[in-house]
């Protein structure tokens, strides 16, 4: 694992100050403060079982997704049905909206639920600029809300410090970088990224790429790094653009490859294939999250290591943090998902088949 | 076989209503192997409804057909092809950009076995074979939309006698055609008659009943008024049973005084025609008689800024015009009436106000808006005026008569007060009672001191009532008559140079 | 060189080579001249791009494009329009992939079988809404994208990757390593249906129908069903796309093909298929085809930005089709 | 006097027009009261402005392509309009422009994107779905390749104000959304100008013939159209706060919808401005409706679909029927 100063100071020199403000204030948590959703989390963590005196019990809540139905969103919206359940929450008590990866979409379904007067929000959309107008509206009204891998101003973040999980995917590139000779047995380091989900969601990238700058030197890697726009984190526009990466460097063969989610990945790894340039000794293929589709893929020996979010477990922290508010206390500002490298030979200890 | 051996068709009692309309009430014909029947009538007679019903266009309200014995209902046009039903419909029905050939083949390709694949090539001399039979030189791969506008409709009669049916009906083949073509069609209808086809021959040219039927029906505001054997009748007696009354003269002539040059063109040229020259005065009516493609709708294009003009002057009233566009045609006071007024003429799905107001919106009340009002009194006085039969000033033009919708375009001039009136083929499938009205029409406004230009490929009609006749051919003037100078020979010598 | 008006005077033997493909009048000179100047501008800046490899990803990458524009140019010569087809194509995609999935002992061969029929079937869908009740293709095929679309998650849920060899080699394969198999098929459906429109009644009718309804109905077509079939065909090749497609994603998802619609839309235009319909064939939505596929590439190589990408395909688009219409402006110009 | 002489044919001519829009009225009717028994929150005022005022961007861009429609062309290029302009306008808010110079910038922005398309339809003579196919990507491209795909925070009072301001307690962007449907409503049932349009999406050769300068009002309803798509934009960077690329992405096709709900023929020459009214709050009240009764989106989906086809199929058989 990185040390916190390291990540700290990277983030300086590259990032916005929402993310240095977010990863300094990390540093400083008070736990203490926080009892109440420690309490609650450690027991979502640890059991199955009801919540203690049913927090959730009579209360509303309104619920997010970044776009329905692609794999992580299904994982994270079922913990938090689940949770919600345990809580003691009905579940007609637990509105819903789809974001669609459109912030047009977002802004109305925000006014939608604001109508239906929840107790608390939590919000799972793509751009965090577009989040301001959001927490405005909320903030008039006095409803909470918690953020969801995109941060909302003013509101507790809950979800994957993208800096760091791509910090980690980049020392696992390196790890096996080294084992396979050395930064120089690699021609070609692409980054299949999403600039339409904005700055925070290009860390996802961006820390991977730090950190192969702080291994092997800036003067080495620029020249090699290729960044190219995957689309909206679907497989169809990833393949595209794969392969036009692909294209343009006809003579590269041994590759490191990293993208936002599996989704793209997914795109990503069929378009080589198509291409007759699949050869999994050759490619160094690290992924974020791993969903149903980054299991499958590790299963399958696509991927070679997925840092691994846990989304089947994202209601693990939001229900205990709603359950904070609803409860008069407060959740933590931050809460970050314990992320884990997951690799073909660990991931049974994580996942059964 | 109950009936007479020698009937193929009886139509009997047939009603049909459209919506406020009764087009067809109780009005039965027969048909006899190898004759041909007239169908007369005046605009919105019925006639075209009688044999869209036939044909399997519209569904009858009640009576019965009667084919070879048989009762029949088509309920398309595909089942009346079936049984031997060909058809030449009034409007033209042509592809624009297939070839000749597809046309005269649509729907019904030559194949050839295995797989019943197209014989383009048995098509081509097929098609060959039939254009020459009717005596006119296109070639079979040309595109349609290459062709003037007679020339398709050559193609559209190519296309009904390509297969050989057992009933021919033609509904104003030749309104578009010159008398030499209709010659070539008569030929063959000749013939066809011969091999024992049957054909309904409908036209308002009464010339061409008495050249080419045998027996005529007329039909008048829906109904039957009678049939006569066409040998044992005469003009007099066919119009008075289609207008109910007697027409006195039909092609009346009052002399109006002709007056000043109020249009002169020197040396135009332009797409379709090459330097042409002429005036038009006050109180003139100049008629303009040119064969097939000879340049006329060219010339009167030009005139009107829908044609671009290469070279040559304009004057109007001893000024120099320049007339790129229509809107300055209109500025000048130079109205048109196209030759097809569905295509050019008419925006059908709007009411008769909107457009007998079209060509002046503008004028609609002053500034932005435009003021109902003035709107309704404008259209009211053109009704009234040329007596337009319209159920309301509402009504869809779509729904009213060849006649009625000539004189809305009319109006439409008329009520943007030109003087020069240029009128392509005015009575082109108008009724004779109609056909006088516009006559009439024509020389009031003469005598009210506007100029009109009228093409005309019908002689009779030209050679009475135009003052002036120019023929044109290949798009440069060949001849001029002062009216009484010309004849039917002269001008057809002149228009073929 | 394709302007094959002939009012005056015999064919020439090569006019009628080309008129095999062209009989109506098409852009395919201007389109002819457009790619050889893109391939002379990217050769000159790429060294890559007149390699063997670069045309192969080429003509892969299009596969799916080609497929498609196939299906909706008979649609459009018959006067349709087809917006559904992204969607068609999804579903049909996602159904596979889920029956393979739950129903795994289904031969692969019957799974592509049955992508057809569903894909036919869809198409039937539409062609019997547009033709029985008389809806405006655009707006019918409007609604049943949305709804296509909207059925198609319903298997959101599922993970649905593909596991059969067979079906990820029918898009990934390469003929001796260059050519490939996508490409095959592209030819070969290319070929077929440009036979079938000039030598059958039913490409003929097309025309017609395209051309004129009305006159169609009078000249006894069976308009109807000719209309249908036009959309079951459409269906067709949306079920043989989403085969080519789910093979090379490897997986099957609901979204899949969205957006495809204007797509296809820009090539088949591209290649003088009317909006209207009447006007059209496979020559020309072939050459379209590469031309929008290589211009895909060359930006690539050149190594345009990839936002400005999208101006210079849109530009390029206009550009090309405004020659077009400069080109034809007597017919068109008057008002 | 002859307007009180109307025989059978016009009376039913007029009821068909009439049912058009009455259909269109009571599946809205229908739809409120359905979604007002079914969901408490539907009906309470924070709802329905709050819904009229994510519709006002998008009804504004419909009743002006309603006008292009009617003259029987098409614009598909108003998303990437609206997206391009946001990114401008967020890029001048960032560099310190006066809001009201930004509002100006980005309205000849719009008079500039609607006057090449409309060159390209009128004066080129392009199809002018293909044309603005093209275009729409290029207005979508320039917005990425401003913005660098990303968004950029749109805020300042003026701006602020045209989504978000209220005057007299109404937000000002319905407020705009109603003036400008007033005066679309005016312009074409009772200007010269929208005359004209129809009689071109009837017959434009007759028109032209009949001195009407076609493609000078062509031309017009394109600009109109490029402005208004530009006024959306604004207003939607106002909304959300931000400029987009992404903005108004797959807009068309919803706007488009819409209209065609309304009962615009595709075409020309058909169409009524309230019946795109209609039609806008369809869409919208389907979606706001079904998402409070928590329904996924792909169900919405395929019900606005369905409303689509359904709406638009009664029209088709009842036109059939009066033809018999
Ligand atoms: N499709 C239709 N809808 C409504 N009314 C119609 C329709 N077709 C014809 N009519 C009406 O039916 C009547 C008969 O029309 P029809 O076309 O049969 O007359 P016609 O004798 O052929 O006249 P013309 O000599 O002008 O061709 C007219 O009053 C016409 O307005
Ligand atoms: N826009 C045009 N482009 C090309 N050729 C044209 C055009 N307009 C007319 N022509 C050709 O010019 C010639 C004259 O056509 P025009 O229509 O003026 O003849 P017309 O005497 O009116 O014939 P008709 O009696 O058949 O209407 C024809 O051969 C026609 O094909
Ligand atoms: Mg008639
Ligand atoms: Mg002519």
């Amino acid at each position: 694992q990185a040390e916190p100063e390291v990540i700290t100071e990277t983030v300086t020199e590259t990032v916005t100050e929402t993310v240095t403000e977010t990863v300094t204030e990390t540093v400083e948590v008070e736990e203490e403060a926080y009892a109440y959703y420690e309490t609650l989390k450690v027991h979502a963590q640890d059991t199955d079982d009801p919540y203690p005196d049913n927090p959730a019990e009579g209360h509303t809540i309104a619920y997010t997704d970044i776009m329905g139905g692609i794999p992580f969103c299904n994982n994270v919206y079922g913990s938090v049905q689940k949770e919600w359940e345990l809580a003691g929450g009905a579940d007609s008590d637990l509105y819903y909206a789809d974001n669609q990866y459109d912030a047009t979409v977002g802004l109305q379904n925000a006014d939608i639920l604001l109508a239906k007067e929840p107790e608390v929000l939590i919000w799972f959309q793509f751009d965090s600029k577009v989040n301001s107008i959001v927490a405005q509206k909320y903030g008039d009204a006095g409803i909470p809300i918690i953020a969801v891998d995109v941060p909302v101003p003013g509101a507790p973040f809950m979800g994957v410090n993208n800096f760091k999980v791509a910090y980690m995917a980049g020392e696992e590139a390196i790890k096996r970088v080294e084992e396979q000779g050395g930064i120089d047995t690699i021609d070609k380091i692409i980054l299949m990224q999403m600039p339409a989900g904005g700055e925070v969601v290009m860390l996802r990238s961006e820390g991977f790429y730090q950190a192969f700058v702080d291994e092997y030197g800036a003067d080495v890697i620029d020249p090699m790094t290729i960044r190219a726009d995957g689309g909206a984190g679907e497989a169809e526009q990833a393949n595209a653009a794969m392969s036009d990466v692909l294209t343009s460097i006809p003579d590269a063969e041994n590759f490191v490859l990293t993208s936002v989610n599996e989704q793209t990945m997914d795109g990503c790894i069929s378009a080589v294939q198509t291409a007759g340039r699949w050869d999994p000794d050759k490619w160094i293929v690290i992924t974020q999250g791993v969903d149903d589709v980054g299991k499958a893929q590790l299963r399958e020996g696509l991927t070679d290591a997925g840092v691994g979010y846990f989304p089947e477990r994202y209601g693990e922290y939001l229900i205990p943090a709603v359950s904070a508010y609803l409860n008069g206390e407060l959740p933590p500002p931050f809460m970050y998902v314990e992320n884990e490298i997951i690799t073909p030979e660990n991931i049974d200890e994580y996942y059964t088949e | 076989m109950a009936d007479n051996n020698n009937v193929i068709l009886k139509m009997e009692n047939i009603t049909k209503t459209f919506p406020g309309v009764v087009a067809l009430n109780n009005v039965s014909i027969d048909l006899k192997k190898g004759e041909v029947l007239g169908i007369l009538g005046e605009n919105g007679a019925g006639k075209s409804t009688l044999i869209k019903v036939l044909a399997g266009n519209y569904i009858k309200d009640s009576g019965k057909i009667t084919i070879d014995g048989n009762e029949t209902e088509f309920k398309n046009p595909g089942e009346a092809m079936e049984s031997g039903i060909r058809v030449i419909y009034q409007e033209l029905n042509t592809l624009e950009n297939l070839s000749v050939t597809e046309n005269i083949f649509l729907g019904e390709q030559e194949t050839k076995t295995p797989l019943n694949i197209i014989d383009w090539k048995k098509m081509e001399k097929e098609s060959r074979k039939i254009l020459k039979q009717l005596n006119i030189d296109i070639n079979p791969n040309t595109i349609m939309e290459d062709l003037s506008v007679s020339e398709k409709q050559v193609v559209e009669i190519a296309k009904a006698i390509s297969k050989k049916g057992k009933i021919l009906i033609m509904d104003e083949p030749t309104a578009a055609l010159s008398e030499e073509d209709k010659d070539s069609l008569f030929e063959i209808i000749k013939t066809l008659k011969e091999a024992g086809v049957s054909i309904i021959y409908i036209s308002h040219r009464l010339k061409e009943i008495f050249e080419i039927t045998d027996r005529v029906t007329v039909l008048r505001d829906g109904k039957k008024i009678g049939t006569v054997g066409t040998s044992e009748t005469d003009s007099n007696q066919l119009v008075t049973m289609m207008v109910g009354r007697d027409i006195q003269e039909m092609y009346p002539k009052r002399e109006v005084p002709i007056g000043e040059v109020i249009m002169s063109v020197k040396n135009l040229v332009a797409e379709g025609i090459e330097d042409v020259s002429f005036e038009l005065r006050k109180g003139e009516i100049l008629g303009i008689f040119g064969l097939l493609g000879s340049g006329k709708t060219s010339l009167v294009k030009s005139l009107f800024g829908a044609n671009p003009i290469k070279s040559g002057k304009i004057y109007v009233y001893g000024k120099k015009i320049t007339i790129k566009k229509p809107w300055q045609a209109r500025d000048n006071k130079i109205g048109l009436v196209p030759v097809d007024r569905k295509l050019d003429g008419l925006a059908l799905m709007l009411g008769v106000k909107e457009n007998i107001t079209l060509a002046n919106i503008q004028q609609l009340g002053k500034g932005f808006l435009i003021k109902k009002a003035v709107e309704r009194e404008k259209a009211q006085r053109w009704i009234d005026n040329l007596d337009i039969n319209t159920p309301s000033m509402n009504q869809e033009v779509n729904s009213l008569s060849g006649g009625n919708q000539q004189k809305v375009v009319l109006a439409r001039w008329l009520e943007s007060g030109s003087n020069i009136i240029i009128l392509n083929e005015p009575t082109r499938g108008i009724d004779v009672g109609t056909k006088v009205e516009i006559y009439k029409l024509m020389q009031n406004l003469c005598e009210q001191g506007a100029g009109i230009i009228m093409i005309s490929s019908e002689l009779p009609e030209i050679l009475s009532i135009a003052d002036r006749i120019l023929v044109i051919s290949k798009g440069r003037i060949t001849g001029e008559f002062k009216r009484g100078k010309a004849s039917e020979e002269k001008l057809m010598q002149t228009a073929c140079i | 060189m394709a302007n094959l008006n002939v009012k005056t005077g015999e064919e020439k033997w090569y006019k009628k080579a080309i008129g095999i493909f062209t009989r109506s009048k098409t852009p395919i000179a201007s389109l002819i001249i457009l790619y050889i100047a893109m391939v002379v501008i990217f050769a000159s800046f790429s060294p890559y791009y007149l390699t063997i490899g670069n045309f192969r990803s080429i003509f892969n990458n299009f596969a799916v494009l080609g497929i498609l524009s196939a299906g909706i140019t008979i649609v459009m010569i018959g006067g349709g329009f087809d917006l559904s087809i992204g969607s068609t194509m999804g579903l049909t995609g996602i159904l596979c992939a889920v029956i393979m999935l739950k129903f795994s002992f289904i031969p692969v061969g019957i799974v592509m079988v049955i992508a057809v029929i569903i894909g036919c079937f869809l198409g039937l869908i539409n062609g019997l809404i547009i033709a029985k009740i008389g809806i405006n293709p655009i707006i019918t095929t409007l609604g049943t994208l949305a709804i296509f679309r909207g059925i198609a998650f319903f298997w959101a849920d599922l993970n649905v990757r593909i596991y059969s060899d067979f079906w990820d080699s029918i898009g990934r394969s390469f003929i001796g390593g260059i050519i490939p198999y996508t490409t095959v098929y592209i030819l070969v459906i290319f070929i077929i249906l440009a036979l079938v429109l000039k030598f059958t009644k039913f490409g003929r009718n097309l025309y017609t129908i395209g051309g004129n309804e009305y006159l169609a109905k009078l000249a006894g077509i069976k308009v109807e069903r000719i209309k249908i079939a036009s959309y079951v065909i459409s269906g067709l090749f949306c079920g043989l796309a989403a085969i080519v497609l789910t093979s090379q994603l490897g997986s099957g998802r609901p979204e899949y093909g969205s957006g495809k619609e204007l797509e296809v839309l820009t090539v088949v235009v591209l290649g003088g298929v009317t909006v209207g319909g009447g006007k059209g064939n496979y020559l020309g939505t072939f050459i379209a085809l590469i031309i929008i596929g290589s211009i895909a590439n060359g930006l690539v190589l050149l190594d345009v930005p990839v936002f400005l990408r999208m101006v210079i395909k849109g530009g390029l688009l206009v550009l090309a089709i405004s020659i077009d219409a400069l080109r034809n402006r007597r017919r068109l110009q008057l008002y | 006097m002859a307007e009180n002489q109307e025989t059978p044919v016009r009376k039913k001519e007029k009821k068909f027009f009439l049912s058009n829009t009455i259909t269109l009225f009571i599946v809205l009717i229908v739809m409120l009261v359905f979604f007002s028994l079914t969901s408490e929150s539907f009906l309470s005022t924070y709802n329905l402005v709050s819904m009229l005022s994510n519709l006002s961007f998008y009804g504004i861009v419909a009743a002006v392509l309603t006008m292009v429609l009617i003259s029987g062309e098409i614009d598909f290029s108003i998303g990437g309009n609206i997206g391009l302009t946001s990114i401008i306008a967020a890029i001048l808010i960032e560099s310190g422009v006066n809001g009201w110079l930004v509002i100006l910038l980005c309205l000849l922005l719009g008079a500039a994107i609607g006057i090449f398309n409309g060159f390209l339809v009128t004066v080129i003579g392009v199809n002018s779905i293909i044309a603005t196919v093209g275009t729409m990507s290029v207005w979508r491209g320039l917005a990425y390749t401003f913005s660098d795909g990303q968004s950029i925070m749109a805020m300042t009072p003026v701006i602020d104000f045209l989504g978000r301001g209220k005057v007299l307690n109404i937000p000002f962007p319905i407020i705009l959304f109603i003036i400008i449907f007033a005066v679309c409503y005016v312009v074409m049932n009772h200007s010269k100008w929208g005359r004209k349009i129809y009689a071109i999406g009837v017959n434009p050769m007759a028109s032209f013939l009949s001195g009407i300068n076609v493609k000078q009002v062509k031309f017009l309803t394109f600009l109109f159209s490029g402005i208004a798509a530009a006024l959306g934009g604004l207003i939607l960077a106002s909304l959300s706060g931000v400029g987009m690329p992404q903005h108004g992405e797959g807009l068309e096709l919803t706007i488009i919808s819409a209209i065609l709900l309304g009962g615009t023929a595709l075409g020309g020459g058909r169409g009524q401005i309230l019946g795109t009214l209609v039609g806008v709050l369809i869409i919208s009240v389907l979606y706001n409706g079904l998402t409070m009764l928590n329904v996924y989106y792909y169900y919405v989906q395929i019900a606005q679909g369905v409303v689509l086809v359904a709406v638009v199929a009664t029209y088709e058989v009842r036109q059939k029927r009066l033809q018999e």
